[in-house]
């Protein structure tokens, strides 16, 4: 019977057209089934147009929704469980540990990854060699970032070249997670915001602006400036995601070097990106062709496409044996950096509050980065309202 | 066939007192009425009434014999030149003067073709295409009476049409209404604050104060018989002159009343004439063309005469005597203002 | 008032006025320069000029089918909302009639309400109604618009009345005077109005994300938003890309403007003749 | 009787189309401000007064309440301000003062988001044009969006600079039906050009003002988009303006009851203002020739 | 002191045809002007230029032996009162007339004592708190003279400041300026388009045509001794009748010349009398109060006459004889319009 799958997402430009040859690719393989792929912007606007749709009962069927934010519409239902589907197919045993994990709220399977992401380190050689640091000079902990950040903005800051830029908040998880810490346990799900090593973590974050002035505050206040400001050559080092690979090549050519997140105490790193869920009030037969889909775009070959078209992660222990991927990887040797981190990954918690949590952490941030509050008070009072609020919507 | 009938129509707006207290109004076909009166007396209010715009809260209002109190303006078949002509702004000459045709869904060549006879009639012709900001005040006000012209109709509403114009143009327009009126033998009821016009115009005129009828009948009538000193006074350029009885040495008529002398029946001395007279000291004189009006200062306040150019004037300060024909004044009750 | 102001100080103060206009417009200016650069020329600081992201915005993204629906939807949206708004304001400054007083309060008061409050209500009635997804969506919820409605009473309120009275008296019915008296008196009211619906509407951005799935019926705030509103972190962002297509959803409104302009400052407050 | 409905066919549209997507979400509002629900749920348990009572008892509510009274406190005055200066000054029809004005005009037709990402440049500290100019002429760069103080000084620049065409068209428009007599007679009585305009184009302009004061006022508590571009209500919450706020309560922390009851808040007040706006100054600014 | 010279003065509007085209004025000190001359002539051109609202290409404006062209209207020390007043809608009355001194730094009590007084002698005590808005006509009149009487100046111009009053009112205020004219020993220059207002307060007459000066002379010079054909129809109601030499029968003097015969100077027949005369047929009579305006077809045209009530009068259609004092008549070339 013919089939149709109304699947939101949120991927333009060169990512939309990865999607779309994924989803050809499928059609073309289940001549029963339609995806109707609707793009419909990033994965807040998914959200807005979910919480609208939600009550009139027009969800889609699918719908990508990011890691860390599922779990409230888990929580609710919205979301159908895929555990029993996922425990059926093989894709379960091809998908690398942390892209299974990614998808588990409270032990049951919600959403299936597909693209994922994880911060790297890059560097621009040419800044390093200009400030006289050598292209491996070692960036495992807080103090050697600093310290070559500050080398770089002794020698280059007339210049109005920055060190490094202020960390977004994707980067920021991480090298709290570096700090062997978290915002949330992900196991436990205890408020983690006002551990000493989150606490330690924020303090050297935060000094990298306001006291040591090496990162421009203007990363503060809006996180694609440092992203800007590396593409444009005037910054030394930038934590982001993988997906500024591409951009990055392009705009700096053979002086980007990739290197894995810092090792501060542990050596960890989030897994940031999105996964497919399907909604449990689309209709039996669709929700079979819905996951039908997912997994297909799950799959060594699709991922392969999705890889070699995007700046994400593999999700498939085998699309690197496939040919697409393997070329890919031959030509981007720095792609390979951060495959090779994969195996510190891991997914972040993701019980309802996080949402609150992650709209309220970019204000303390301003803060304690900008040096208008003072950071163990800061974060002992984001601590606290987390919980009451975790208390509130946990209910 | 139009004739209109006011039966003791009584007005008042929202929230405000009464405007008309009881007006008794027979106007017959083709009968040309000038309702006069000073300024808030109810002219416009009556005019509006029969017009439809406004309704009375009491009294019948009779059109062609058929009690109209409920119909709306649009069903009642009159033409109404309103006092700031109302002319649309966005429309032509020529579409101003039609769209009362057009709204009666008359064909476009035949109300063109009537517009345009209308506007020959009264010399619009070469202002047909422009907007009526464009035009002078008299042209306007031609437009907003060939507006009314064009309505097939033979009852006309005119509320101070001429009040805005300067005075050649005044004086044009007066001759050029009436002789509209007698061409169509149409039933006008105008309205005028201004008594020069409501004279020359009028069959009958209707002078009203405070919304209360004063009197309703022929210029001339009116001119030499007025029924009280209000309407006296509101009718006759320079003024008539009032004198209390009391105050005129050697009256040896009626006392405890007020005579109503006109200024052109007063005769000018130098020396005091052997007849009734009453003694004056010039104060100004005004030439108005062929004759001058004197202003002068009486022991019984401002009065003014009129002499004719040729005579020898006296000169501001003289002393000088204006006999009166004590049998041509109006005689007037000092209390109620009645003529005795 | 200088009455005379010599012809050389005349060209500076031009010159000037021009210079300061200018410097005003500069970010817009620049972000139309921008539109022509390729990516790489941007982020690396350089000049390459381009036409390639207007083919991206117009191939690849439909942007030509965008600004159609931008424009269907936002012109009809002005000229439903500009004619109850029009026909309200007569009632409510023409009319004495019970309950007007209570319901022009009830219409002003819906000035100061943001529109995120009337969402997800709407997006349900509208649901319910099986109507988004389509123009109808897009276009019933924006067309009452209170503030045109309390503007043009205001404006017709000075409209002098015998105006309309002597059209009643030629005949007309209260629709043949709104139609044939008011409404082309109060024209330049009215075209500073419908401007003001026009753009509002053009700008639209949160109801056309809600209401609209069918690419097909993506405004052209809708198709910016897509290019400029990627995943925080992940996707980068095109700038020169977003900047083509932002310069097309100026033009259009633009020469709207340049059109209707002289209409506007006419006196949006002229009077009638007397 | 026909006349009698006249007035209610005409008020039919405006107001059917307002009772159902206006009157109707706006009961819909205060109904939801008394319950809990994050949109999924199937049931809306009713809490009362807890709702007001937590947005009563938060920060953030009398942050943003504070920061949207100083934007509407600054900025109104600021837009008319410059808006009737730059009126005035091209306030003849020649070509340069037409050309003017449709420049100023132009942002106001602008995509607010393409707006707010230009000025996100513009006045970036380390990158921005600004501080650029002002590193040239020898000074400290300003952290323009990162200091508390500044940053919404930063957005009211942006949305006086956005909306500053339309109050100029309006003004413009305003000071043109001012009667040239009036400035005539003003000359002759020995006028001098400030003092005239104290005393003569301010006060007959007073009605466009008034227009334009409503506006703004509405403007300035509905400000969005700018402040979500440049600066999501940050820097620790020093541009975080009502409107801002209620988006995050309701569209991303799934807080509807609150959002509602905010929204609640939000139209009362600027329901009391209107109306203490128009006690006092209505009755000013009407005369009749 | 304060004395006006215009010398060959000429006015043309940006993009216009020429306005004014050489006018040459000696307005002496403490006289009182007046400027007439049909819509558009130039009248308020003229005065303009004398205020320094706008500024000529050509002549010289002197004001007191000093050369003018070149002050402000702010330094001229003129006072204005402008056609439609032009009172600030905003201020009350007590501001409006205080505000020529408020401009000129006058401190507050000093010029609201100054105001206060002026409203006295105006009578506009009682409404000092006012706004203009909740004036009457005559008294908006009134607020804009004395507005212009509290400026410490004595010249005044005058822009028709009674165009827009009625009847009644227009000829009380007529009286108050040529008083207060009196009083202050002002110079004044006076637009108006109405004749009888020209000639009841001028001490000289300017008539103006097309941009023209015609005639620059004493109401009664003016009057009795038209230079043109123009001047002689302008002033004097109803108008003069212009009769061509060769229609008339009998016709003894000058040939190829136009007479000019006042209404009031005929005499009217049912019979043919012996004297010259025109034989007329009778089309219509105005009553005017205690005269009547006969207006008759004739070889020569549409004439009118005058006939006082008393009289009996023929009724419209009859035949009727206009008797005329050949001496009296004003003879005008017919090709110039020239007086022979
Ligand atoms: N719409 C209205 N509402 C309340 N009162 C009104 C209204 N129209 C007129 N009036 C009052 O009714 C009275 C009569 O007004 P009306 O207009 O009939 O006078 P009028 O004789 O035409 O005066 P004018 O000569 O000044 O035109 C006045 O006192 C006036 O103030
Ligand atoms: N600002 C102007 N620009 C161009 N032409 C003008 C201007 N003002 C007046 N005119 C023209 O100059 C001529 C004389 O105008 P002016 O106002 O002096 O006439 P007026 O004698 O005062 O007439 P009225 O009796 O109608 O007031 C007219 O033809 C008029 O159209
Ligand atoms: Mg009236
Ligand atoms: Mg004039």
């Amino acid at each position: 019977a013919e089939v149709t799958v109304e699947f939101w997402h949120s991927f333009g430009g060169s990512s939309g057209d990865a999607l779309a040859e994924i989803i050809a690719n499928f059609e073309e393989a289940n001549p029963g089934i339609t995806i109707e792929a609707e793009h419909v912007g990033n994965y807040n606007d998914i959200v807005a147009r979910l919480q609208a749709a939600i009550p009139a009962g027009r969800g889609p069927d699918a719908v990508i929704m990011e890691v860390t934010r599922y779990g409230l519409f888990a929580d609710r239902g919205v979301l159908m469980d895929l555990t029993d589907y996922l425990e059926a197919d093989p894709l379960k045993d091809e998908l690398f540990d942390f892209a299974r994990e990614v998808g588990v709220y409270e032990g049951k399977n919600y959403i299936v990854p597909f693209n994922s992401s994880t911060p790297v380190t890059y560097v621009n050689k040419d800044i390093f060699e200009r400030a006289g640091l050598p292209e491996d000079t070692p960036l495992t902990t807080y103090d050697e970032i600093l310290a070559a950040a500050q080398k770089i903005q002794g020698a280059l800051g007339d210049e109005g070249i920055y060190g490094i830029a202020a960390p977004g908040q994707f980067a920021r998880w991480g090298l709290i997670m570096d700090n062997d810490s978290d915002l949330i346990d992900s196991v436990s799900g205890e408020v983690l915001i006002d551990a000493p090593n989150t606490v330690e973590a924020y303090e050297w974050m935060a000094s990298l602006v306001h006291e040591h002035g090496v990162a421009s505050a203007d990363n503060v206040t809006d996180e694609k400036t440092g992203r800007d400001a590396f593409f444009a050559g005037k910054v030394g080092i930038m934590l982001n995601s993988t997906g500024n690979y591409r951009q990055s090549k392009a705009s700096l050519g053979d002086d980007l070097i990739v290197r894995p997140l810092p090792c501060n105490k542990v050596c960890a790193a989030p897994i940031g990106g999105a996964g497919i869920g399907i909604l449990s009030t689309a209709d039996a037969e669709v929700q079979d062709a819905a996951y039908e889909f997912i997994s297909f775009a799950a799959s060594a070959e699709s991922n392969a496409i999705w890889f070699a078209g995007t700046g994400y992660m593999p999700i498939n222990r085998n699309t690197a044996d496939q040919p697409l991927a393997a070329e890919t990887l031959e030509n981007e040797p720095g792609i390979r950096v951060s495959i090779e981190q994969l195996d510190v990954a891991r997914g972040r918690p993701r019980p309802p509050v996080v949402t609150w949590m992650r709209a309220t952490e970019y204000d303390m941030w301003q803060a304690m980065a900008l040096g208008q509050r003072d950071v163990e008070d800061t974060l002992a009072d984001f601590a606290k309202r987390t919980r009451v609020e975790a208390g509130r919507v946990g209910q | 066939m139009s004739s209109i009938t006011l039966r003791d129509i009584r007005k008042s707006y929202a929230n405000g007192p009464r405007v008309l207290h009881g007006v008794d109004l027979d106007i017959g076909d083709g009968e040309f009425v000038v309702i006069v009166g000073p300024s808030g007396c109810g002219k416009s209010t009556l005019l509006r009434l029969i017009a439809g715009l406004e309704r009375c809260e009491d009294g019948e209002i009779i059109i062609d014999g058929r009690r109209a109190n409920a119909l709306a303006p649009q069903d009642r078949n009159i033409a109404m030149i309103f006092q700031n002509y109302a002319l649309y702004p966005h429309m032509s000459v020529l579409e101003n003067i039609a769209f009362g045709l057009e709204l009666r869904k008359v064909p476009r060549k035949t109300r063109e073709a009537r517009a345009r006879e209308v506007a020959e009639t009264l010399q619009l012709t070469p202002y047909l295409d422009r907007k009526p900001g464009a035009l002078s005040g008299g042209q306007r006000q031609r437009v907003a009476m060939g507006r009314a012209m064009a309505r097939d109709t033979s009852t006309f509403l005119m509320d101070e049409p001429l009040s805005n114009l300067d005075n050649a143009l005044r004086n044009a327009m007066r001759t050029e209404i009436k002789t509209i009126h007698q061409q169509l033998g149409a039933t006008i009821v105008f309205v005028t604050h201004d008594q020069t016009e409501a004279l020359s115009l009028a069959d009958r005129i209707a002078v009203m104060k405070d919304g209360h009828l004063q009197q309703f009948d022929t210029p001339a009538a009116i001119y030499d018989h007025p029924v009280n000193r209000f309407v006296a006074s509101f009718l006759g350029t320079p003024k008539m002159n009032f004198v209390t009885s009391d105050t005129i040495t050697g009256w040896t008529g009626r006392r405890g009343v007020e005579l109503g002398l006109r200024p052109d029946t007063l005769r000018l001395h130098r020396e005091k004439p052997g007849a009734a007279s009453i003694e004056a000291r010039l104060t100004l004189t005004e030439m108005t063309g062929s004759e001058v009006v004197l202003h002068c200062q009486t022991q019984s306040g401002v009065m003014s005469a009129i002499a004719h150019r040729g005579q020898e004037l006296p000169a501001p300060g003289d002393r000088i005597w204006l006999e009166y024909d004590a049998a041509a004044a109006h005689l007037f009750d000092m209390q109620t203002g009645a003529r005795v | 008032m200088t009455r005379e102001t010599s012809a050389r100080a005349l060209w500076l103060i031009n010159g000037l006025t021009l210079l300061a206009a200018v410097i005003f417009l500069s970010p817009v200016l620049y972000s139309i320069w921008m539109s022509f650069q390729t990516s790489d020329a941007y982020y690396s600081g350089g000049v390459d000029f381009t036409l390639r992201n207007y083919d991206v915005a117009v191939g690849q993204y439909n942007f030509a089918r965008y600004l159609l629906n931008s424009v269907i939807v936002s012109g009809i949206v002005t000229l439903l909302g500009i004619s109850f708004a029009t026909m309200a304001a007569f009632a409510f400054a023409r009319f004495e009639f019970r309950g007007g007083n209570l319901m022009f309060g009830a219409v002003v008061a819906t000035l100061m309400i943001p529109s995120h409050i009337t969402l997800i209500p709407n997006y349900l009635t509208l649901a319910r109604a099986g109507m988004l997804d389509s123009y109808a969506g897009l276009i019933l919820p924006a067309i009452s618009s209170g503030f045109a409605a309390f503007f043009l009473r205001q404006y017709i309120r000075g409209i002098p009345r015998a105006l309309d009275e002597a059209a009643y008296m030629d005949g007309a019915t209260p629709l043949k005077v709104l139609w044939r008296v008011i409404v082309p008196i109060s024209k330049p009211a009215i075209f500073s109005m419908a401007l003001q619906l026009f753009i509002a509407e053009w700008n639209n951005y949160i109801w056309p994300l809600v209401a609209i799935s069918e690419s097909d019926l993506f405004t052209l705030q809708i198709g910016l938003a897509r290019l400029y509103r990627v995943n925080p972190g992940e996707d980068v962002i095109d700038w020169p890309l977003v900047m083509a297509a932002s310069t097309i959803t100026i033009l259009p409104v633009l020469l709207g403007f340049v059109l209707v302009e002289r209409h506007l400052v006419r006196g949006i407050t002229m009077g009638a003749v007397k | 009787m026909l006349r009698k409905l006249t007035p209610y066919l005409f008020v039919l549209p405006l107001l059917g189309f307002m009772a159902v997507f206006t009157y109707y979400p706006i009961l819909q509002s205060v109904n939801l401000s008394f319950r809990e629900w994050d949109f999924m749920s199937p049931t809306k348990p009713w809490v009362g007064l807890d709702n007001y009572r937590l947005l009563l008892t938060t920060r953030d509510f009398w942050n943003s309440l504070k920061v949207t009274a100083v934007f509407a406190l600054i900025s109104v005055p600021l837009r008319l301000a410059l808006a009737l200066a730059v009126a005035s000054f091209l306030i003849r029809e020649t070509a340069v003062s037409r050309i003017s004005r449709g420049a100023i005009f132009l942002p106001a037709v602008t995509s607010t988001v393409s707006i707010a990402v230009v000025f996100s440049w513009v006045f970036s500290t380390d990158y921005g044009a600004i501080n650029g100019f002002i590193a040239l002429l020898g000074f400290d760069k300003v952290p323009w969006m990162q200091d508390p103080h500044l940053a919404l000084y930063v957005i009211i620049f942006v949305n006086t600079w956005k909306q500053l065409g339309y109050d100029v068209i309006i003004y413009t428009a305003g000071l043109q039906a001012i009667s040239m007599e009036y400035y005539d007679a003003a000359a002759v009585d020995g006028g001098r050009r400030f003092h005239v305009f104290r005393r003569v184009t301010f006060p007959l302009v007073m009605p466009t003002t008034y227009f334009l004061l409503v506006i703004s006022v509405i403007d300035a508590f509905q400000v969005f988009t700018i402040v979500d571009v440049m600066t999501r209500g940050g820097p620790a919450g020093a541009t975080d303006m009502i409107v801002n706020m209620l988006y995050r309560v309701g569209f991303t922390l799934f807080d509807i009851g609150t959002g509602s009851a905010l929204a609640v808040l939000l139209f009362i007040f600027l329901i009391a203002l209107a109306l203490v706006k128009a006690r006092v100054i209505g009755r000013r600014v009407h005369y009749d020739s």
